[in-house]
Formats: C-alpha cells, structure tokens, sequence
C-alpha cells in the first residue's frame, strides 16, 4: 500500500500506474451494459492513460471467468461466459422470431456488406419486402450504409456494432466461414452472362470494406 | 394459406377427381412454402443428390418446366416471377439442346447454365451462412450483458460569459435609456394608418368645409421632416379609406396642388 | 484443464467443483438485474452447490480490484469501488450568455459601486431578483461591499477581483464612460432633439460617483 501511495505521488501530474488504470477499465465496463469504444474510455480516464493497453492485461486477468472482456468492432464490454448461459434463465430475454426471409437477408447483408437491395434479391431470387429490412434496422442489427455509385446512386446496407454484440463477433470479419466463401468465390458479385457489367463496382466495395479493416 | 386452398378449389368445376384435388393442394402448399422461384430451383436441385457444382441444369429445367405445367393443368394461380422464371428456363433448355447459332451473340447456353448453378450454390451457401449464424451463441439467450448498470451522472457545469462589450452595452442601454433605441424599428418616428384613421374619424365632425389635408397631421408631427412624411402618408391613406367607405370627398385642384378633404353630405 | 475435467467426470452427479461454482455466482450477480440473497444463487445454480461458500471465494478474487463485491443487506451485487466513483461521472461545460438582467445589474454595480439593491432597481427601473443577484455573487464577479450609513443600513455590491480578472480590466475606473460610449458607437449617436442634454447629466453624474469612491 506504501508502494502504491509512493507511486502515486511520484506521478501526481502523470498517468496512473498500469495497475490502476487496468481497475479503472474494469469499474467503467462493469457499469455499462452497452460496449463501449476505446476512445470513451480514454476520454473517461485520467490525463495520460493508455486504455487499450489497460484493456490488454485486463482480458487476461478475466481469461476462463465466468464474465468476460470481450471485443465488439471498435469497442469493449464484459459479457457473460456463454458455457452459462444455462443459468441465466431469468435474465434469458425473449429473442424475436425472426421469419426466414430476415435471417437470410441479414446472412446476405453481413457476408456482402455493403449491399444493396437489388443484389439482395438477386441472390435470394425474390423480391425484399418493406417489412424484413425494417425489421433488421429496428433491431439495429443493420444500418444504412455509403449509396453505391452506380445509375440511381442506391443505398447499401451494413452490419451494425449491435449485430456483432449479439452474436460475438469481434468483427463482420469473424463471421463465420467467411474465409471459405470468399476463396468459392461465392461472394462475388457476379452478374448474369449478357447483362452489363454495372454491378461491378459492387464487388469492389465489398472487398474493400473488408480490406479496410484489417 | 393452406386452409384457403382446398375452399378455393370447391367453388370451381365438379369435374376434378378428388385426386387431382388433393394433389393440387399439396402443390400449393409447396409453392406457398418457397421463397421464390429460385428456392425451388434449388430444392429440386437437391433431388438430384449430387454436389450442387454438378448439377444438371437441363435436367433442372426439365424438372420446373414440368412442374409449372402441371400447375398451369391444375390452375393454380403461379405467381409472376415464377412464370418469368419458366420461360427464362424455357430458353435455356432450348440454348442447351440446339446446337449453337453462330449469327446469334450473346452468351452461350453453357455459360447460362453456369451462372444459375452458381446463383443455386450462393443461395445455399448464404442459407447455410445464416443457419451458423444463428447458431451462434447470443446475447440475451447464451450470454448476457451486465444487469445493474450504473449510469454516468452527467454533471454539467454551466458556465456564464459576458465580454467587456455586453456589460458596456448593457450599460448604455440602461444610462440611455429613455433616447437609446436599437435603430431597428424607429416606432416613435412612425404613423400608422390605423392611428390617422381613428384621430381623424374623431375630427370628421368639424370638417364641414373644405379643409386641407396638411393641417390635419397632429401636434408634434409636422417639423420633423421624418415625422412629417409618415404622418402625411398615414393621413393621405386613411382620407382614402373614409373616401371609399363615402364618409369624406376629397379634391385635389392640381398635380401636387394640396389635397382637401371634406365631410360627405356636408351640403 | 485435464484436472478440471477429471473433477467433473468424477462429480457427474454431485456439486461442480468450487472454481465452477464461483464462476457461477459471478455470472449470475454480474447479469443479474437486482442483488440476489445466497438462497437465490443457490436456486439457480446445479444441486449441491454452496453459494455461500462460492461467494467468499468470489468476494476474495475481487478485492482491491476496480469493481467488488458487496452485500446489500441479506442480499450480494457487484459495485463499482468506492475510489473509483469518480470514473462514473461525465462532466459537460456549456457556456452560456449572462442574461440581459444579470449583464445590466453587473454593469451598473460596476459603474457606480458601492451601491445597494435599491440603488441598482432605481437606475434599472425595474426591481432586481434574488437570483440574479445570487448568481452573479455565485460567479464570483461581485461581492457585498460596507453597508451603507443610511436609514436600513443597506448593503451594497461592488465588483471583485475575479471580475476585473474576467474582463481584463485593471480596475472598476477603467471602464469606459458614456462619452466613451458613443464614441464607440455604442450608444445611439443620434440623440433626440431636446434630450441630447439630459444624458450628458448622466453622465456628469457617473463621473461624480467615482470621484466620491476615491
């Protein structure tokens, strides 16, 4: 305690030791049911901390606990140990049902962000009804991406921060089979023999978005 | 759906055999069960049991050719897209089956064919995507977020400022109070027409004669040359106005010859 | 991890081992929306288990760290350290204009202090709040001054320190006068025939007042 007391004066003007910020980072997420962003947790902290540092020793420390630090995109939370989820029956919120037609555009949109409603149907074959995309946003699963630059300038959705928290993900990179569809190419945008090549540029947004966050 | 179909089918003609009947509904159930056409491509596609890669894509055709027949023998009221769909397939059985037109363009059938087996394989493996995605563990139903957070009190700090120029501004307004005016709206220097109208429905009754406009304007208005303009224009105005309800006549001998007014049925 | 599996074969049918256990309880008050009696942990955990016993070990593995564990009467939570609380406030500075009433009562306890309430409400010509008095003392820009020898022995405001700090003025004598004023071009310079004399007067007047102060 002495140590800590001695530490503290030396750096009355700097940042708090390791030690300290690593508690500040746990007494912040704990509170906060929301994931939160690195930057939100430097701006909450003291001058001088480096929360992602801090953020770094304190996933170790809750390594096989049974909550855990776990990241979402750009931000952090803690999260119960999915293995005890068999516990949690009061907590258990009743999780919409969701039609068949939502959970496959929400497929289409996380593995081809950013998408747009045509190449959603045309992957399914149907049309996109009002009411599926209204509910994915509702449940701030999707959102809006960049409008496509192609004739009509149509918007594009993406995954949401929301999606990811939900299903554990780190990143849309970390959907699962990712990886596999891509080297199939199954994820190309490839249009039908004869027609114009106007869905191109879609194909190259989609790589970027991906390249863009590695 | 379903239990809408078999009444459907009873209004019409006696002359389906039951059979046919039971197997119409069993059809529309199926064509209510899939998403589109291409869903049922795909099932049909999965009769064949092999690797969608491999797939017949003429032998599929034939397949939903077929089906949509029957449909049409039953008349089951296929949906548009499905239709578009046959005769799409209807051009590629065709394209597949001659042997290519050199004079025409335009992609050949294999590549046709290749692209709906690719479109067939996408569907299933973005099917097979949202299955693992959805068997992923959850929030709320696998894992679950903290149950008593603690809000961030915001504490807003107001802070108040004034520069050196508001408080000498503040105190000119106050010192000067009774002449400072912001000089945007000057109302003192400013004659309505209502106020002419009233000040001068008060003086009709003396106007018997003919009198000039001018010696109308009130005490106080007719120095200043800014008042004297607007009191004159608010004056002018409202003569107008008691001209037209033909309370007063007016003359006006010359061009800027001064304007007399006088009470109407004076005489 | 062998070790843990070989205990959990061991125990099929009885309690999980302690190290499960305590990361139960963890999970569970972590998610819990309320804090949870010993029995309730008990009833939502495997059969055999010792919450108890758990919860000890728990409250052990948590203390010095950023967020503990408490008991709120018959019943434990997780809290944020005490130490810490600091972290769960978010301060916002918004500035904002002095309103037009605190201004002029600022301005003229500025050019004729020492002066009492009665004083200000007279060259105001309005009367002058409680609030905006105690909010211009609350900023610190005046204070109370001697009272006044007169019947009441009224007090009086004069401006502070902190105020001539404020707007970088060396004392109360710098401030500009009426003549000043319009030659700034902040008054009105277009004075109304027959009254161009009466605020000369005033301004005599204010010149007067700081004579006597000095």
């Amino acid at each position: 305690m002495t140590d800590r007391e001695r530490d503290q004066e030396d750096s009355l003007f700097e940042a708090p030791p390791m030690a300290e910020q690593e508690r500040m980072v746990e007494a912040i997420l704990f509170a906060s049911a929301e994931p939160l962003r690195v930057a939100d947790l430097n701006a909450r902290m003291p001058h001088g901390c480096d929360a992602a540092l801090a953020l770094t020793h304190l996933a170790r420390r809750y390594e096989g606990r049974g909550v855990r630090l776990v990241r979402v995109g750009e931000s952090w939370a803690f999260r119960t140990a999915p293995d005890l989820g068999f516990l949690m029956q009061k907590e258990t919120t009743e999780l919409r049902k969701l039609s068949r037609a939502a959970i496959e555009t929400l497929a289409i949109i996380a593995y081809h962000q950013p998408v747009t409603r045509a190449e959603i149907e045309e992957i399914r074959g149907v049309s996109v009804s009002r009411g599926t995309v209204d509910q994915l946003l509702e449940l701030e699963w999707i959102r809006f991406g960049r409008r496509r630059m192609t004739p009509g300038r149509p918007v594009t959705y993406v995954v949401t921060e929301e999606f990811l928290d939900h299903f554990g993900l780190e990143s849309a990179r970390d959907l699962p089979g990712l990886k596999e569809l891509r080297a199939a190419g199954l994820l190309d945008s490839r249009p039908m023999p004869g027609t114009s090549d106007e869905d191109e540029s879609g194909e190259d947004g989609q790589a970027e978005m991906f390249e863009d966050e590695s | 759906m379903p239990e809408t179909g078999p009444d459907r089918f009873e209004e019409g003609p006696a002359r389906d055999p039951v059979a046919a009947r039971l197997a119409a509904e069993a059809l529309i159930v199926d064509v209510e069960g899939f998403e589109g056409p291409l869903d049922m491509l795909l099932t049909l596609a999965r009769t064949q049991k092999v690797d969608l890669r491999r797939v017949s894509v003429l032998q599929l055709a034939e397949q939903y050719l077929a089906f949509i027949e029957q449909a049409k023998a039953l008349r089951i009221e296929l949906a548009a897209d499905y239709l578009v769909m046959a005769a799409w397939l209807a051009f590629l059985k065709s394209r597949l089956l001659l042997p290519p037109d050199p004079e025409e363009d335009g992609p050949s059938g294999e590549e046709l064919a290749a692209h709906l087996a690719f479109q067939l394989e996408r569907l299933e493996a973005m099917r097979a995507a949202a299955a693992r995605l959805m068997g992923r563990d959850q929030k709320g139903r696998d894992f679950f977020v903290r149950g008593i957070p603690e809000d961030v009190t915001r504490i807003r700090r107001v802070e108040y400022t004034a520069t050196l120029l508001d408080l000498m501004q503040a105190y000119a307004r106050i010192r000067t109070k009774d002449e400072f005016r912001p000089y945007v709206f000057d109302r003192d220097a400013l004659y309505t027409m209502e106020e002419a109208l009233e000040r001068m429905r008060g003086l009709l009754g003396y106007a018997g004669e003919w009198v000039d406009l001018v010696t109308w304007l009130p005490e106080g208005w007719e120095t200043d040359p800014v008042r004297r303009r607007t009191a004159t224009a608010a004056h002018f105005a409202a003569s107008l106005e008691l001209a037209k309800q033909g309370q007063i006549e007016i003359r006006q001998s010359d061009t800027f010859a001064p304007i007399h007014i006088r009470r109407k049925g004076a005489r």
